[in-house]
């Protein structure tokens, strides 16, 4: 009994890290129907900065949070406006292309600059017990974090005038014109949150992982799997989806082996793909 | 889409190109001619499901590691070369029709996702499956004994035949009923059921033209290292490089795709060869600006030549 | 008419395996200057220079073996050095043996990548059986209440050949394997298999895979509480990647290796002593220790230069035969091919990590420092 | 009265909690023109859906020439002689014309090879007129062109009975006159045609009887001029402005 | 009915526009003055639905001027012109699937930054369009036909504009729902609200407006006092009939 408490304990802070990694590409893919192939290279590149500023000058990520943030917002902003905006109404295949394409760049100047090595923030913040469940200081704080993130981008797209525009302008473009709403800003400004959430998940990853140029694959199918379980294009689909999937894998790992973990993550979405392609908790118009 | 003479006139070009290397040049252009034979197919049978479709499938590599697979524990297990590759095509095609049945029901995005994770659960799959196929230590076949020249000009040909066997299939799906009603479903897949098209079956059709091809390019490409394992078989990256090529000779053509691959395979030649820090991120400038200069691929320039404007 | 002896080295400058890549080309280049700034290489009487031709294969196993083949096609080269790991090794190997061109590995120790008679692949490395035998019998020796062990590995031909080795070799000398799995590449997370270790409580965890892995299996132990008297990661404490990632948290973690820079061996070639290499080496890098992989990478060059030397000649079937009967010293120690083309097994030092640096436990000749439990 | 070509029985079709059709009855005798009106949302557009195939109905039965055909694909509704146009234009906007048009005759018409299907979407376009535009790409067609390209499509796969949603909507007095005049003409060559419109111009004029939908259930079934003047179906639908110049123009 | 200024609220002269190389209006003249009705009706294709994109910026005009309110707008950007007055209800409605009725509503007042006024605009929304008020918390895309263009309505007033420009009131509207529709404009203009009306049912439209323009091929070939045009024979001939 214990050690599922355990297992349970472990799915659901991973799950928690997962939404966190997966928030931003979800509303990149739902939005602007761009599949962002650069995602995860974007957390990457967020925990290489966090690394370097604690590395270097002894900064600690906590402080990096808004920085990352707000230089990656800028990053995805500015590739959004001067670049993917024009061809962002093209077919799947050709915004994938471009996509690709970009994060080849930026995965070359990556590995070039701060090599492969991987990296890690030695925060060390040590564990708390709680009865059998042991509980990791920094995976903790991860999943708060990520938790306060999403909630935070939740409160945004449901309440705010920008979150609004978000909505319209995804679902029909020229209408959203109409109400006075510049699509290309909206359209820039989404992929700047999407790339701002990637790099706070970045931040996050490098006081929990070893981070390294890598893994930029394994975090986008991470991600992938995350939204058609959660449900493409919304806060929570990413929130319930990273849960789920991280519960799913540490059942499977402690039941089936660590070796059918991962496999047990791409069952269950292509089950849900087959079955429920909104997926968990997703909305209806994102198809 | 139609394909006129220019496209017949520049494959035939090109095949022959291909097809001569070993008359003049090193045995490393003549593998290169194998394999821009290789990519050149299986650029043309992702063009059925991609092209002709509309489906942006990514399972190719799946379908590649499959036939690598399959061909090469046949061979182990006794069967002669050929003979696996036949086995192998087969088997990987009637995988696909059976797959296609299922997630054929996606669209869009949906089903770009569900064709990749096909990849990646086939993968997953033979690594963990280690009584057959070795998991992670991977397979050994047996190399074929002859001089390393005659080795390459066999496998040159070999690809080369599946290449042309995928354009044959390309040019007969193109005049028929088959083709005419792939279009349709690309155009408007509600009002193609709605004309009296069996829209699943023509689908799942399309969907196993684009594997058997490339089935019989990896178990030919597994005879021919002699080595195999999980990861170099199934590679995502694969799966995304061969609709770019597609897409830069042009989707839905008849030479395109393999033009394209050609374009793409000689570009990485160049890339490697002078940038030893930076190939992949001028390849990613080269995709760039394709995307945004060349949109209808390689042929359209020829198309917009020839025809001094657009249709 | 050749100037200069060409030898080609296919490298994963990009991709999953870029440091190891990085690593190589960085030794190689160093050979190369130093051989060159003294004449070159003595071919019979003269001396020729060295030209090292190296192509980015992006840890893609296909491209590895298309870029052997252009280094040999295109560029003619004379000698092929395989790039890391056993899976890309295996396949650079084949096409050596395709077009009979010497091919050298330095970072393949798996067996299975020797034993598909390759006649034309020589590797440096010591089998991997010298790592498991000796590490059971030392640790059952210094700790005689050593009863189970688990085992964690990844699924990748040589951590998965460690993994299961030691197992074996655990249970030949009567331990209990207490748990014994592998894990998929790509694996984020370790916390499932850990928390089923930690309820297992074995006295031993042994972890197989590669730098990274280790990193993020060693800091959830850390995280979750999962201990055991010894820990054993390989090949972790070999690179200073881990080290450095770990800091603290390295402490205690045993493992093995095939070279480590405090041996003392003395033999011919540019670097006479392991302690010239190292003076090297660290001129170079501006203070960096190296690793087996720089070792063994550097050593490979005096098996060329030797063959020339007793040869004579650019002649490619001798040059394969006078290769497979070398049998010199070097600073790496060591090299002898056996009838695979694997280096000769010695006993491979056993290190562990104390006060974040590496000591030498074994062998005997060079041991610097005693076993010690985990802190706990 | 002959043997209905279709009949629909206790047909009820749910979409989640909404009931969209409930419990609909009625037949089609063949050669018979029928209209079929009720206001934005009655479930209208969802019948000719569930006729043909494209959604399942929940419960009920559909007999198509006496055969219960309720389970049916889309594509099997084509090929037996069910066909339909799209309240909202779906052409294969990248495809000319008459590739549009062969389409139809190809898989739903039952022609035997390509070239056989150009020969019959020929006759199609110029039966609708639209031969001269037969090489355009289709997206460069004008709504109304558009429209009629819609009928030519359906009309090549030789169809037994035609389901018309709204294929009036949109066009002016003349262009409507234009269309009248031709499913007038496709009537007459015995096909059961339903017409679905919200131009009681076009439904008076062309069919004698009418059937009325209203939140998913058929509230009125009979001859067109009663239809228009019973209560039940002014309040729900033609409102009293509306019904009263009816009056007027009948009086006239 | 109020009293319509003299000098023209809109105006336009020889505007031509189009798409890429298809030319749709050539030389379009006219005006609206603030308080008017003003009816636009003409054949499928005449270019009443590109002329309104002209306007209101999705489209540029290649040559001729478009005023409002004494300044120049020909070539300004959608927001640029809505900020100047301009509300433009799109052909077919295009409300927001997956977002609520008030939250449609609310993004007509997108570019507005009073958010008191707002609210009061909204409540009178709410007023002439009860059934929206009900359905407010319902996804927008869900409504019936009727409501939904009512909801799209409701949105173009929510900017508050000097001129509301609808396309195609009553497309696949039910009678019923048409002439309730026509009352709640009847009751919008009596509030001072000036209308530029696009409809295809020329009945229906005559009926609403004070002014109407008749198009053909992109020109203007009639204009006039609606209940005028609807008195001539040439007229309901050609475009009158139930
Ligand atoms: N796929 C669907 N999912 C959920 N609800 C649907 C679906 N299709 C239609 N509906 C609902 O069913 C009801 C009937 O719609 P339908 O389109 O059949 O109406 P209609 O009579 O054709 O209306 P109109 O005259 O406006 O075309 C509406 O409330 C509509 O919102
Ligand atoms: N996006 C477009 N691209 C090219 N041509 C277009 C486009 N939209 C409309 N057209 C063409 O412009 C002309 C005028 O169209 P417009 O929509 O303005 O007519 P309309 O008077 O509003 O007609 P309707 O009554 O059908 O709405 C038509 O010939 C049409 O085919
Ligand atoms: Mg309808
Ligand atoms: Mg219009």
């Amino acid at each position: 009994m214990a050690i599922y408490s355990q297992i349970l304990a472990n799915g659901l802070m991973l799950g928690a890290l997962y939404a966190c990694l997966a928030v931003g590409f979800s509303l990149v893919w739902g939005v602007l129907n761009v599949i962002n192939m650069l995602h995860g290279s974007f957390i990457i590149l967020g925990g290489y900065l966090t690394w370097f500023a604690w590395h270097g000058w002894g900064i600690h990520p906590i402080v990096m949070l808004p920085v990352v943030g707000a230089l990656l917002f800028a990053l995805g902003f500015a590739l959004q406006k001067l670049v993917i905006n024009r061809v962002v109404s093209a077919p799947v295949l050709t915004t994938l292309t471009l996509t690709f394409g970009l994060d080849m760049i930026l995965y070359n100047v990556m590995t070039y600059w701060f090599t492969a090595t991987p990296r890690r923030v030695q925060l060390d913040l040590g564990a708390v017990s709680l009865g059998p469940v042991t509980l990791p200081v920094d995976r903790l704080v991860g999943t708060a974090l990520a938790l306060v993130l999403t909630l935070a981008l939740y409160a945004v797209m449901r309440g705010s005038n920008i979150g609004r525009a978000i909505v319209a302008v995804r679902m029909d473009r020229s209408a959203a014109e109409l109400m006075g709403i510049r699509t290309e800003r909206i359209y820039a400004i989404t992929f700047g949150i999407g790339a701002l959430m990637a790099g706070v998940a970045g931040v996050v990853f490098a006081s929990v992982f070893p981070i390294t140029t890598n893994v930029t694959g394994t975090y986008l199918g991470k991600a992938f799997v995350v939204c058609v379980v959660g449900g493409l294009g919304s806060v929570p689909g990413a929130l319930v989806g990273g849960l789920v999937l991280g519960l799913v894998e540490s059942l499977a790992g402690h039941w089936f082996g660590p070796q059918q973990a991962i496999t047990a993550g791409f069952v269950l979405m292509l089950a849900i793909l087959l079955t429920r392609p909104t997926g968990l908790v997703g909305v209806r118009g994102y198809e | 889409m139609r394909s006129g003479p220019l496209a017949y006139a520049l494959l035939a070009v090109g095949i022959l190109v291909l097809a001569s290397t070993p008359l003049y040049a090193d045995n490393y252009v003549v593998r290169t001619a194998a394999i821009v034979a290789m990519y050149g197919a299986l650029a043309t049978s992702w063009n059925f499901i991609g092209g002709f479709t509309g489906y942006p499938s990514f399972s190719t590599a799946a379908f590649f590691g499959l036939g690598c697979y399959v061909g090469a524990i046949c061979q182990r297990a006794g069967v002669p070369m050929v003979l696996a590759w036949l086995i192998a095509t087969l088997m990987v095609g009637a995988f696909a029709a059976l797959l296609g049945a299922i997630i054929l029901r996606l669209k869009g995005h949906y089903f770009a996702i569900g064709s990749i994770a096909v990849v990646e659960v086939c993968r997953l799959i033979v690594s963990s499956w280690s009584s057959l196929t070795g998991g992670g230590d991977g397979l050994n076949l047996p190399l074929l004994t002859w001089g390393p020249e005659q080795v390459m000009r066999f496998f040159l040909f070999v690809m080369l035949a599946i290449l042309i066997l995928s354009l044959i299939a390309t040019a007969l799906v193109d005049r028929s009923r088959l083709g005419f009603g792939l279009r349709c479903i690309h155009q408007n897949e509600d009002a193609a059921a709605m004309v009296g098209i069996d829209t699943t079956r023509y689908k799942v059709a399309a969907y196993t033209l684009s594997a058997v091809f490339c089935a019989a390019a990896g178990a030919a490409y597994a005879s021919w290292t002699g080595y195999i394992d999980p990861t170099e078989s199934f590679q995502i990256l694969m799966t995304v490089k061969v609709p770019v090529m597609a897409m830069l000779g042009g989707a839905g053509t008849l030479a395109g795709p393999f033009l394209g691959a050609a374009a793409f395979v000689l570009l990485e030649e160049v890339f490697w060869a002078n940038f030893l820090d930076w190939n992949r991120a001028i390849l990613g400038v080269v995709i760039v600006l394709l995307v945004f200069f060349l949109p209808g691929g390689l042929l359209s320039l020829a198309r917009k030549r020839s025809a001094g404007g657009p249709a | 008419a050749q100037e200069t002896i060409k030898i080609g080295a296919p490298l994963a400058l990009t991709g999953g395996l870029a440091d190891e890549g990085h690593k190589q080309d960085l030794v190689w280049k160093m050979w190369v200057e130093k051989v060159n700034a003294a004449g070159g290489l003595a071919v019979g009487d003269k001396k020729m220079k060295v030209e090292l031709i190296e192509y980015d294969y992006q840890s893609e196993g296909q491209r590895a073996s298309q870029l052997a083949e252009k280094l040999i096609n295109d560029d003619k080269v004379q000698f092929l050095f395989a790039p890391f790991g056993s899976g890309h090794t295996k396949i650079v190997g084949g096409v050596g043996e395709r077009y009979q061109v010497p091919t050298i590995a330095c970072v393949a120790s798996s067996e299975s990548v020797f034993d598909q008679s390759l006649k034309h692949l020589f590797g440096t490395l010591s089998p991997n059986g010298g790592m498991t035998t000796a590490m059971v019998k030392m640790f059952k020796e210094k700790f005689p209440d050593t009863k189970t062990i688990a085992v964690l590995g990844r699924d990748d031909v040589f951590p998965k050949s460690m993994a299961e080795g030691i197992a074996k070799a655990a249970e030949a000398q009567g331990l209990t394997v207490a748990y014994k799995e592998l894990y998929p590449v790509g694996t984020m997370d370790h916390a499932a298999a850990l928390s089923s270790i930690k309820a297992a409580k074995p006295d031993w965890i042994y972890v197989s895979g590669y730098t990274q892995d280790l990193i993020l299996a060693r800091k959830q132990m850390q995280d979750l509480g999962v201990t055991a008297p010894i820990v054993t990661m390989v090949t972790g404490p070999s690179y200073k990647e881990f080290t450095e990632g770990l800091g603290k948290l390295a402490d205690g973690i045993t493992s093995s290796s095939w070279w480590h820079h405090a041996t003392n061996y003395t033999g011919q070639g540019v670097w006479p002593t392991t302690a010239d290499f190292y003076k090297d080496f660290q001129a170079k890098t501006k203070g960096a220790d190296p690793d087996y992989v720089h070792g063994s990478c550097a050593a490979a060059g005096e098996v060329i230069a030797e063959a020339l030397k007793r040869t004579g000649s650019l002649d490619k079937a001798k040059l394969r035969d006078a290769i497979a009967s070398t049998d010199i010293q070097t600073f790496y120690g060591p090299i002898k091919f056996g009838p695979t083309g694997m280096n000769l097994p010695r006993e491979l030092p056993i290190i562990q990590v104390q006060d974040e640096t590496i000591k030498v436990l074994a062998p005997a000749d060079i041991k610097n420092a005693e076993l010690i439990a985990m802190p706990k | 009265m002959t043997e209905p070509i279709l009949k629909l029985e206790g047909v009820c079709k749910n979409f989640g909690g909404l009931k969209a059709l409930t419990d609909v009855s009625f037949a089609l005798a063949p050669g018979e023109v029928v209209g079929l009106i009720g206001p934005n949302g009655a479930g209208k557009t969802t019948l000719v859906n569930v006729v043909t195939g494209k959604l399942p109905a929940s419960t009920g039965r559909i007999l198509f020439e006496g055969k219960d055909v309720a389970a049916q694909k889309p594509h099997e509704a084509a090929r037996r002689g069910l066909a339909r146009t799209f309240q909202i234009v779906q052409p294969f906007p990248q495809m000319t014309v008459i590739e549009n048009v062969t389409a139809g005759a190809l898989f739903g018409g039952g022609a035997a090879s390509v070239g056989d299907a150009r020969d019959m979407a020929r006759k199609s376009l110029d039966f609708v007129g639209l031969a001269p535009l037969a090489d355009r790409p289709a997206a460069q067609l004008a709504l109304a062109a558009r429209k009629r390209l819609e009928l030519a499509k359906s009309l090549a796969m030789q169809p037994k009975v035609l389901m018309l949603d709204e294929v009036n909507a949109g066009l002016n007095s003349s262009e409507i006159d234009g269309a009248l005049a031709l499913i007038r003409k496709i009537a007459e060559s015995g096909v059961t045609v339903l017409i679905i419109e919200h131009l009681m111009k076009v439904v008076l004029s062309l069919s004698k009887r009418l059937l009325v939908l209203h939140h998913g259930q058929m509230i009125a079934d009979g001859p067109a001029k009663e239809i228009v003047a019973d209560e039940r179906v002014i309040e729900a639908y033609l409102g009293q402005k509306y019904a009263a110049r009816l009056k007027e123009l009948h009086h006239a | 009915m109020p009293e319509p200024r003299l000098d023209p609220l809109l105006e336009l002269a020889g505007v031509t526009s189009g798409y890429g190389q298809i030319q749709v209006l050539w030389g379009m003249d006219l005006a609206v003055h603030s308080g008017e009705v003003v009816a636009l009706v003409g054949s499928n294709g005449a270019g009443k639905s590109t002329l309104l994109r002209t306007i209101s910026g999705q489209l540029a005009p290649r040559e001729g001027t478009i005023r409002f309110d004494g300044r120049a707008i020909g070539g300004a950007k959608p927001d640029a012109v809505l900020t100047a007055g301009i509300a433009h209800v799109p052909e077919g409605r295009r409300l927001f699937r997956g977002l609520t009725v008030r939250d449609n509503l609310l993004l007509g007042a997108y570019l507005r930054t009073d958010k008191d006024d707002i609210a009061r605009d909204l409540a009178w929304v709410f007023e002439l369009f009860p059934i929206l008020a009900e359905r407010q918390r319902q996804d927008a895309t869900t409504l019936s036909g009727g409501e939904q263009q009512m909801c799209a309505v409701g949105r173009g007033i929510m900017s508050r504009p000097k001129l509301l420009m609808i396309d195609e009131l009553s497309l696949g509207l039910s009678p019923r729902m048409v002439e309730h529709l026509g009352e709640a404009l009847i009751q919008l203009n009596k509030a001072g609200q000036t209308i530029l009306l696009v409809e295809q049912d020329v009945m229906t439209a005559f009926e609403l407006s004070h002014r109407a323009y008749i198009m053909e091929n992109g020109r203007v070939t009639r204009a006039g006092a609606s209940t005028e045009l609807m008195a001539d024979p040439t007229v309901s001939e050609a475009y009158l009939s139930i």
